[in-house]
């Protein structure tokens, strides 16, 4: 049992130690970008001055430690590590003729421009939160009056809606289903006939349903029937110039209103 | 704590002036969602302070302003000036559709009129409430008409000039009838034969023949 | 409307003198804990106001008092004197400590507006989680912009009038240090030498005036 929990090649205290500090401070760091900004302050330079290749050989000298001591770096901080030996390759050797791409120098300055940039972002951070700040340094009223909603309703009815509701009351007594021949299948020349008479009230926009014969809304074949027939007609009334059509989006209810008779 | 300490707190927090202690509850006062009291403004304040003095400098200087500073029980806050009260509201209308018994009494209104509750109530089949009456009358669709020289001479109900400007219609008479509801699949079925009861007789000869013609 | 009522509604809703007005925005402002928008005081306002001006007036008022008239954007509020928050222990309330990330992101959404998710992942050097955004935005310190005319369309972020309010800021303009951000250059989106997909080629003139707009 003993064995298994044996390192074969103890590490010392110290390498320990040193190991258990990288990974606290690998963990800190926000990115490899944050990295480099913090090996690049180790320079103790200004940024526009610091040697990006050194910069680079830093970098890649902690990724090269943390391979050792086997500890497990997230992928951006690997995908880096390659961009910086590449930049470091371009810096070292005499630019390839035959190459194209950027030269190493414009890499590097695009690098010290990024490092500067999050350095910037970062102090204008801290002068953002160390300002006077609300509900901590200064403060709204403590007792806001909202203002009072008085909210007036007005009812509102159409002549459809009026006809309908007479005709409702005029049929309940005896209501019979509205029968036909071919039960579940309404024409576009009864709709018409239907629509006609009916036309001349719609001076505001109505809703294509209130068109379709009382009931058939109920029962989907109907329903389905009427309301193709009903469309049909006000197209063919449309047509005739004698209503206008609108949808006013995809799937909205269809509308018509008669057409002005000037406009005929 | 020493009496060091104590010595040192004492003149640290020397009393501000009466000028900035005004400030200070001015400032206590706005941020505070409950009224202040004196008690409490004292101990919120520097040592030395004299909060009712502020309170009483600050009262005078918001005489006359949009907010004041007004007395709740023991405690203090700045409330709206009374006057401006009405700056605090704001008017929205709604529109929403009338309800089915409104629209089917209106309806019988208007074909009907002048028509009594007891018949909008036996044409409807059941009964019309107050409150749908009263409804229509304030929106100034409806109003009331002549009595009837019936028995107990009761009101009757008509349709106003507003109901037919709103509807678009130049008389009561201009509503379709029973024969274009019919065409126009609103009025599905025939009235039952001998079915003769219609208190229709104010309507228009034209329009009465449609409304009881069977086809 | 006759001509007779067209007169008395005139004199109906003759303007307010400048003090009634001052009082009225005073009001209307002391209680309200947003800030108010001009154009929301001229609804609120009765006919022929100039709230613009009563603003001038009590923001000299209150210069030096514990209240004072602040801008922030388009908006005015009623805030305590900043040099008086040590006396609001009990009013303070606690800020959710936000993480690097958060306040970073924060920074460069103020800064860099109107930014991508994208450019703000190109700035910090590592990915954003959808937690830290989805948090500035409900806190309601940072919302979505219009989209960016670039490829996919990609959504941007920027700063709301509550970031300004919460930070004691007039406008984006007003952010420490910014004049001299953008002199060093530190603003640009600087593309990556050798790419040249320039997913936000959009960004230049256009965008860079728009932040100091109100949006």
């Amino acid at each position: 049992m003993d064995e298994l929990f044996e390192d074969p090649q103890p590490m010392s205290v110290s390498d320990r130690v040193a190991a258990e500090a990288l990974i606290v401070d690998v963990g800190s760091f926000e990115g490899p970008l944050d990295l480099l900004l913090t090996l690049a302050r180790t320079q103790k330079v200004d940024l526009r001055q610091m040697s990006m290749l050194a910069l680079a050989e830093q970098y890649l000298a902690f990724v090269e430690k943390a391979r050792q001591l086997r500890l497990e770096l997230a992928a951006d901080y690997l995908v880096m590590a390659s961009w910086l030996a590449f930049l470091k390759s371009r810096l070292l050797l005499p630019p390839d003729p035959t190459e194209d791409g950027p030269s190493g120098e414009d890499l590097a300055a695009h690098l010290a421009f990024q490092l500067e940039r999050l350095a910037a972002m970062r102090d204008v951070a801290a002068q953002l939160m160390g300002r006077d700040q609300k509900g901590r340094n200064f403060f709204a009223r403590g007792v806001p009056e909202d203002v009072e909603r008085v909210r007036t309703v007005r009812y509102t009815a159409t002549l459809l809606d009026l006809m309908q509701g007479y005709a409702r009351i005029r049929t309940k007594d005896d209501f019979r289903p509205f029968v036909l021949d071919r039960e579940h299948v309404d024409t576009m020349e009864r709709a018409l006939e239907r629509m006609r008479p009916l036309i001349g009230y719609a001076a505001d926009w109505t809703d294509l349903v209130m068109y379709m014969p009382d009931g058939w809304e109920l029962d989907g074949m109907r329903r389905r029937s009427a309301a193709a027939a009903t469309f049909a007609a006000s197209l063919e009334l449309a047509k005739e110039g004698r209503i206008e059509i609108r949808q006013t989006e995809l799937f909205a209810p269809i509308q018509i209103r008669r057409k002005t008779r000037k406009d005929v | 704590m020493s009496d060091d300490d104590l010595e040192h707190e004492a003149s640290l927090f020397d009393a501000p002036t009466p000028g900035e202690q005004e400030r200070m509850v001015e400032a206590i006062l706005f941020a505070s969602a409950e009224p202040v009291s004196l008690r409490e403004l004292e101990d919120r304040l520097p040592h030395g302070c004299e909060p009712a003095k502020a309170i009483a400098t600050l009262t005078r200087r918001y005489e006359g302003r949009g907010v004041r500073l007004v007395r709740i029980a023991e405690a203090w806050a700045f409330r709206t000036a009374p006057d401006l009260g009405y700056l605090m509201q704001k008017e929205t209308v709604e529109v929403r559709k009338l309800s089915r018994a409104a629209i089917e009494t209106l309806a019988i209104v208007a074909y009907h009129q002048p028509v009594t509750r007891a018949e909008i109530e036996e044409i409807r089949g059941v009964s019309v409430s107050r409150g749908t009456l009263d409804q229509l009358i304030e929106m100034d669709w409806i109003k009331l008409g002549r009595r009837k020289m019936t028995p107990g001479r009761p009101v009757t109900f008509i349709v106003t000039q507003e109901f037919l400007d709103h509807f678009g219609l130049e008389s009561a008479r201009d509503l379709p009838g029973i024969k274009e509801l019919r065409a126009a699949g609103l009025l599905d079925n025939r009235l039952p034969p001998g079915r003769t009861d219609a208190p229709d007789e104010e309507r228009g000869g034209d329009e009465q023949a449609d409304m009881f013609e069977d086809d």
